[in-house]
């Protein structure tokens, strides 16, 4: 697997908040389709990294790497059409359109109808649009939204409003999904079933996953690698098994042993 | 020299939209509200410091003291009836009515005065040239410059330094955890309107010693300007106010004193604009990117 | 010490809560779980004074605190740490612990808690002077607690605080609860996280759908083939 | 079959609106409705387009735009200078007065990319009144007092531009385009991140509102004689806001049901000169205390309509609300 | 002006019955909302004098629309005064763009319009060609300017000159150009030549600019509420030369907003001077003063002379009938009005004489009179 070359890179990547080095040096390397883990202790820099990796901020220093091709400076929306898109941490849906609006705005990139078809209503308008709201739907279906489709996204409960950020991160259609604390906020009942949904859509789009949860459960589960920050530096690097014993982790991190 | 006269006279009008402009960006920063109707509670001031001059025979303390507390009367009245309704709503619904409002108090003015000027008596405080090197300089105008230093000073106190201002911002960034503080939002909703309307009181007093004549619709332009004062030095940010006051006040006269008085406000607002783009957020304003 | 008696709170239309009764005696720790939209944060924020039930009571310390407002409610000795952090954004993190102390006059005994919450909460020493906005989700959760012991409450009403937080902070976080408790305040704890807010608790509710539907001790409760299932995720 | 089925309720308004545009033609050619309900039938419509432009930058881009009254004097100017100094037919002049607002809107289009909220209201309020200045001080087009213009505007003129303006921002908002929009609107940094060129339909919402806005302003200038840049202020850029706020952010019906209500309530007023302000603006504070959100919320008069139909059957009614 | 002659209109037509309707359309809010106000009280001082005899048995009733000093709404306004209320003629507006938005209205629905104020030229006469429904009361401008610059030659024998003028007023242009062309003949020379917005409060930078170019004289053909601050703050920066303008000036705020000191040294043109003793003058002054509590202004006073020029002309044309009217004003011939004696002109302007009047101690003092 080390010897092919890497889909997502981040080669040395840190920024500077005013005095606050909040990453430095962050080396990492994704494969397509590993699962992997980002974990550290709250304020480590992990929201940070995926803000670098997605362009809403820009590195101050080291470079991002897409299949080869380098990310830094391009604003957000290109990452995302290049194959990155993500969920936030603190949910952002767009609140006041349908659930299916939300999916369809995601898909926008990959729509074909120019915005002079859609004001004059030609044949392409009505074709782009019937394949945005089929392609809508099958997201629905899978993260089992069809049933709220109409209803708007700020109405949802808690628990689906997670699960549409994430049909809508997929819509976008990427190569590479960060998702930043999808378990948050669920019951255990509700963790385990996401664990199902995502390894489900890691086979069922050939993705590649970099996730982020203080969940152990949810991260020692499924990740097959994890990548452990810790002030704004790269502590540790492992499989599970690794990173839970490692006295680094353990004392930066998970506190003694878990289960 | 005439450069020089020309600061001075930038400087002066300045201090009168700083004035102005402070009472603007404390409501502005506290409530988050675009109050159009402070440059009418800016006139109402002006008119009630007129009539307590001329009808009570009062002199110029009382006459402001007066003022201030009728502002501050209304500006409470102003908030609790058409703005505490609304603290839910959007804010541009309450700029809707902040507009309702600022008509409402024009033309109720001029409905029972009329729309006609009225001339503060030049006799309140009296005004003394002082000639510095061939610069005139009023000895008005160095008060008011005074007076503005005063209650900036003043007020930046109350904001960051008290008890008082303290919950002002936490009611500013979250009402509803500021409760949980035991913050009583609705008094420090109307404290924060009842301190800036009573500023505006001042400011209408002493804009009629300065400048003499009085209007129903007077507090139009000096409301817009204060707006684009406070918004150039940082929405509310006390002293960004007061910069952005005199700032104004300066590009103004140098602007006039180049013989485009016609293109005065256009090049002022060409400054502004400029300004924002390189400092999206005015000129004190941290530019605080929302963290993801 | 607080007796809920049959309150049913609406938020518009919507019946969030439905005649729910609890009872908090002084010196416990008592938990609340349920799912998402159980109306869990609902009747927290029922107690603390932020919205008001249309019927039933709340009897505080003997006196009835229902549809009081806030600041009494605070000013008697309820502390609530919101769901979701709400710290001042814009305002740094000593200021946002200065709020906390709002209603307090004894200014050694506030230097004494901001030491007490700086020792709990060592990265907040460190952050001092750093907008609120700008930390971290669990920095925040952290000053959200400090800020609510500023007010050295009699009754700590928490929603969720381990929520997002890192697994060595979330020990953390219930071991201070634990503190805070020995050291004489009540807590009526809300937790997603079943497992260690029932290791801690003394008695437990359990809310479906704006109903409490179980309640006991909370070894009783871990122990329920029903809770199990639903909230501690069917071992 | 299929298209004509989805575009049949578009097709409907059209064919309603043209047997409107008979019957009203009818009724002017022959005497029945006189030269005062003409008039006030023309204001309404200029004011309906205003609305309807700043509806797509405010209401559905979430762009706080307080300038617009300078697309509009853009407009104006620009329609007269074509008809009055160059002696151009008026369609030459109309759709002049659209490209030069638009070209106002791709301006001001751009400090929007940098700022947000107060910061860009006070940007294009600034805008505007560079705008009123710059013609203050353009002795060509007749500086403080103005330009005299012909009266040109006529119903077939007014109809058709009021048809075209809504059938285009509506179709804009209901498509893939005027959701991304909207997203913008509701979450700039989730909107980046879900791939939408957000500085593009920034600027796009600038361009088209901007471009009708202008078109609006030659129907104006064409209508009431005489064009002045005292008339383009900041407080007629208000007077649009109030349209689209009062009418509810993000509804197109709503903007042009204010604009409508508000254009009569106006009218009405003249006959209480002295308390006409007052009067007005306690409208003003009444009903956004009584409906905060605006007369429609966010919702279309369409998916009232469609939801009613539909009640029972299969629901689609979410396809065609704005927001 | 809170006049309640508000009634509900059920009468048919403007010329039915014993009552004839005459509009007012006038700036009753918005930016010059108190031009527009002082008119109306004017108009209604003379509506209810000349009431209390009637016109041949008849009475007229002022409809009054407010325009908010905007043009599209003098148009509304018109159109309604004329299609709903069915006025026979329309007073208005106090502006001249707000009258020239009803130019086009009144000559196709030829109901007449006599703007009590509206000074630019193209109101009555356009290319040359006489708009056949529109008159006025007031001055037309260049005869103000050219008085003034005579004086200032011959007079005060200045030699140098600035003109300052509100940029958005045809009045103030209108003056200047006509002073500078007549200055400038008579050997005089323009030192400097700066403009204002109107409702500006602030001058001094403009002053100042002025004062560096050492003008003999100002030349300040405004209207009084801005004179008022710039003659205070010329005094104020040291500029102690003498200042001139119009009929714009006259008003009793002007001496209160200047002050009696800082108005020393300043002249103006006007039709009339209030302290003059003409009993017809004075008779206006104690009416008005008993009616308002207050001295009339320039506005005042030719509102209330537009009222008379208008019931003249109705009682010569013996009826309400719109066109009749209008000939009947086309006609009027040395009408004794507050303002002046006048006769229009084949252009619809009035030919008034003209006074000279100089400040001193706040007092207005009759120093010549000029005829046209
Ligand atoms: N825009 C910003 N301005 C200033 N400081 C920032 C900004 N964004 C992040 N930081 C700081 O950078 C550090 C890393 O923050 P980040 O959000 O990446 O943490 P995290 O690892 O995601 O933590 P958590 O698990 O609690 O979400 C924190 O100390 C935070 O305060
Ligand atoms: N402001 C509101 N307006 C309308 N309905 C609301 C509001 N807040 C909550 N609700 C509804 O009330 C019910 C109870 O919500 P509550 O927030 O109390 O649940 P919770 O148990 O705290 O859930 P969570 O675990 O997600 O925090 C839910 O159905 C929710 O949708
Ligand atoms: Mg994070
Ligand atoms: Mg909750």
């Amino acid at each position: 697997m080390a010897a092919k070359t890497p889909l997502l890179k981040a080669e040395n990547v840190g920024i500077q908040f005013g005095g606050l080095k909040a990453l430095s040096g962050a080396t990492m390397e994704l494969h397509q389709g590993e699962l992997i883990g980002l974990i550290g202790p709250n304020g480590a820099g992990k929201t940070t990294l995926f803000n670098l990796l997605t362009g809403v901020y820009v590195p101050t220093e080291g470079r991002i790497m897409l299949g080869g091709e380098t990310l830094n400076g391009l604003p957000p929306y290109k990452i995302t059409r290049k194959g990155i898109s993500r969920t936030f941490q603190n949910i952002r849906l767009f609140g006041e359109l349908s659930v299916l609006d939300n999916v369809k705005v995601a898909y926008h990139a990959h729509a074909r109808h120019s915005m002079l078809s859609s004001i004059f209503r030609l044949p392409s308008h009505f074709r782009g649009e019937q394949e945005m709201e089929e392609k809508a739907i099958e997201f629905l279906n899978i993260f089992q939204l069809d049933s709220v489709k109409h209803e708007k996204a700020k109405n949802l409960p808690y628990g689906q409003q997670r699960r549409l950020e994430i049909a809508r991160a997929l819509a976008a259609q990427p190569k590479v999904l960060l998702l930043d604390e999808p378990a948050a906020g669920m019951n255990p009942q509700e963790t385990k079933e996401l664990m199902k949904l995502i390894a489900f859509i890691r086979e069922w789009f050939a993705l590649t996953i970099l996730l982020i949860e203080h969940d152990m459960s949810l991260v020692m589960g499924i990740c097959e690698r994890i990548y452990v920050l810790d002030h704004g530096q790269l502590i540790a690097e492992g499989t599970p098994e690794q990173v839970r014993s490692n006295p680094k982790v353990i004392e930066a991190y998970l506190g003694e042993e878990v289960s | 020299m005439e450069l020089i006269q020309q600061l001075v006279n930038g400087v002066s009008l300045g201090s009168i939209y700083a004035l102005i402009a402070l009472g603007y960006t404390m409501v502005y920063g506290i409530v988050r509200l675009i109050n159009f109707a402070h440059g009418d509670v800016f006139m109402v001031g002006s008119f009630v410091g007129f009539y307590a001059v001329t009808m009570l025979g009062i002199g110029f303390f009382p006459a402001l003291l007066l003022a201030m507390a009728a502002c501050a009367v209304l500006g409470m009245v102003i908030e609790r009836i058409a703005y505490k309704p609304l603290r839910n709503a959007t804010r541009i619904a309450v700029l809707i009515t902040a507009i309702g409002v600022s008509l409402f108090i024009e033309y109720v003015t001029i409905y029972l005065r009329g729309a006609q000027p009225e001339a503060y008596p030049s006799t309140l405080l009296p005004d003394r040239n002082l000639k510095l090197f061939g610069v005139v300089i009023s000895s008005q105008s160095l008060f008011i410059l005074g007076t503005s230093l005063v209650l900036m000073i003043l007020l930046q106190f109350i904001v960051h330094r008290t008890k008082i201002g303290k919950a002002m911002r936490a009611v500013s960034h979250d009402a509803e955890a500021a409760r949980l503080m035991g913050i009583n939002v609705d008094n420090t909703i109307s404290a924060t309107f009842a301190i800036g309307s009573a500023l505006a009181g001042a400011a209408g007093v002493i804009f009629g010693i300065y400048y003499t004549k009085i209007e129903p619709l007077m507090g139009i332009l000096p409301g817009l300007k204060a707006f684009v004062a406070a918004v150039l030095g940082g929405i509310g940010i006390i002293p960004g106010a007061m910069v952005g006051g005199l700032l104004l006040g300066v590009i103004e006269s140098l602007v006039s004193g180049l013989g485009y008085s016609l293109w005065r406000d256009g090049v002022a607002f060409v400054i502004l604009i400029l300004i924002l783009i390189f400092r999206p957020a005015g000129l004190f304003g941290k530019n605080v990117r929302e963290k993801v | 010490m607080l007796n809920v008696n049959g309150i049913d709170v609406f938020y518009g239309n919507i019946h969030a809560l439905k005649g729910v009764s609890l009872e908090v005696n002084k010196g416990e720790i008592v938990t609340l779980i349920g799912a998402n939209g159980a109306g869990k944060t609902t009747l927290l924020k029922t107690i603390s004074g932020l919205l008001k039930p249309k019927n039933g009571d709340i009897v505080y310390e003997g006196a009835s605190i229902a549809g009081k407002a806030a600041q009494t409610i605070v000013k008697q000795g309820i502390s609530h740490v919101p769901e979701g952090r709400r710290v001042f954004a814009n305002m740094t993190v000593e200021e946002n612990l200065e709020l906390g102390a709002f209603l307090r006059k004894d200014k050694v005994g506030i230097q004494q808690d901001f030491a007490n919450v700086f020792q709990l909460f060592p990265r907040l020493e460190e952050r001092r002077k750093q907008l609120a906005g700008t930390l971290s989700g669990g920095e925040q959760q952290m000053l959200a607690i400090g800020r609510a012991l500023m007010a050295r409450p009699k009754l700590l009403l928490l929603d969720e605080p381990s929520m997002g937080l890192a697994p060595l902070l979330v020990k953390t976080i219930f071991r201070i609860i634990q503190e805070i408790n020995a050291s004489g305040t009540t807590i009526l704890l809300v937790e997603q996280n079943a497992h260690m807010a029932l290791s801690i608790a003394d008695r437990a509710y359990v809310l479906e759908s704006g109903r409490v539907v179980l309640s006991g001790t909370a070894a009783e409760l871990q122990a329920s083939e029903q809770v199990k299932q639903a909230y501690l995720g069917g071992h | 079959m299929a298209t004509w089925k989805r575009t049949r309720g578009f097709w409907g308004s059209v064919i309603l609106a043209f047997a409107f545009f008979a019957v009203v033609e009818w009724l002017i050619a022959s005497g029945m409705l006189n030269i005062f309900y003409v008039n006030t039938l023309f204001f309404m419509a200029i004011n309906v387009m205003l609305a309807a432009s700043l509806h797509l930058i405010i209401g559905i881009t979430g762009q706080f735009s307080i300038g617009h009254a300078g697309f509009f004097a853009v407009g104006a100017y620009a329609s007269a200078i074509m008809t009055m100094k160059l002696q151009l037919p008026f369609a030459v002049g109309v759709l002049t007065a659209g490209v030069a607002a638009m070209l106002a809107g791709l301006i001001i289009g751009v400090p929007s990319l940098r700022l947000k909220g107060d910061y860009l209201a006070i940007a294009t309020l600034g805008f505007g009144e560079i705008v009123r200045i710059a013609l203050l001080n353009i002795d060509y087009v007749g500086g403080a007092s103005g330009m005299t213009v012909t009266h040109m505007t006529t119903w077939p003129w007014v109809f058709a531009c009021l048809l075209v303006t809504l059938l285009v921002i509506a179709n804009f908002t209901n498509s893939t385009h005027g959701r991304a929009c909207i997203s913008i609107r509701e979450d700039e940094i989730a909107a980046d991140a879900m791939g939408i060129n957000t500085t593009y339909y920034k600027v796009a919402a600038f361009v088209i509102g901007a471009f009708f806005a202008g078109i609006a302003g030659a129907l104006y200038a064409h209508h009431f004689y005489i064009i002045q840049p005292s008339n383009f202020g900041f407080l007629k850029s208000f007077d649009i806001l109030i349209f689209v706020v009062l009418g509810g952010l993000g509804s197109l019906s709503g903007s042009v049901i204010a604009a409508v209500l508000l254009t009569i309530v106006s009218t009405f007023l003249q006959n209480y000169p002295e308390t006409r302000m007052i009067i007005y603006s306690l409208v003003l504070i009444f009903v956004m205390l009584y409906r905060p959100t605006g007369l429609m919320g966010t919702k279309e008069l369409s998916s009232l309509w469609k939801w009613r139909k539909t009640e029972g059957g299969v629901n689609h009614g979410g396809k065609n609300t704005v927001a | 002006g809170c006049g309640n002659n508000q009634q509900s209109g059920g009468s048919a037509g403007g010329g039915g019955g014993d009552v004839i309707k005459v509009g007012a359309n006038l700036e009753l809010s918005g930016g010059v909302a108190s031009y527009g106000q002082s008119i109306a009280e004017g108009l209604e001082l003379a509506f209810d004098e000349i009431n209390k005899k009637g016109i041949d048995g008849k009475k007229l009733k002022l409809v009054k629309v407010d325009n908010k000093s905007e043009a599209a709404e003098a148009t509304n306004g018109a159109i309604k005064l004329i299609s709903q209320d069915k006025v026979v003629a329309i007073i208005g507006s106090a502006t001249s763009t707000n009258t020239l938005a009803q130019v086009q209205i009144a000559n196709d629905n030829k109901v007449p319009v006599i703007t009590p104020s509206g000074t630019n030229p193209t109101i009555t006469t356009k290319d040359g060609k006489v708009n056949d429904f529109i008159f006025r009361t007031c001055f037309i401008d260049p005869f103000q300017g050219t008085v003034a610059a005579k004086f200032a030659l011959d007079d005060l024998k200045v030699k140098s000159a600035a003109i300052l003028i509100d940029s958005a007023s045809d009045y103030s242009k209108g003056l200047a150009a006509s002073f500078k062309e007549t200055f400038t003949a008579g050997g005089g020379k323009i030192v400097a030549e700066e403009a204002y917005v109107a409702k500006d409060t602030d001058f001094r930078a403009t002053l100042t600019r002025i004062k560096s170019a050492n003008p003999e004289f100002i030349f300040l053909p405004g209207y009084y509420e801005e004179v008022g601050l710039i003659v205070k703050q010329a005094r104020e920066l040291g500029l102690n030369v003498p200042i001139m303008g119009g009929d714009g000036w006259d008003s009793p705020k002007l001496v209160e907003i200047a002050g009696k000191d800082a108005l020393n040294n300043t002249y103006i043109t006007n039709h009339y001077s209030s302290g003059d003793p003409d009993p017809k003058i004075q008779e206006f002054v104690k009416a008005f003063k008993a009616k308002y509590n207050k001295a009339p202004d320039a506005f005042n006073a030719l509102g209330y002379d537009t009222a008379y020029f208008l019931a003249d002309a109705i009682k010569r044309a013996g009826s309400a009938d719109p066109v009749k009217i209008k000939d009947a004003l086309a006609k009027t011939k040395d009408l004794q009005l507050v303002t002046g004696i006048f006769t229009i002109n084949e252009k619809h302007d009035p030919i008034k004489s003209a006074v000279i009047l100089e400040y001193k101690d706040g007092q207005q003092q009759f120093k010549t009179k000029v005829n046209p």
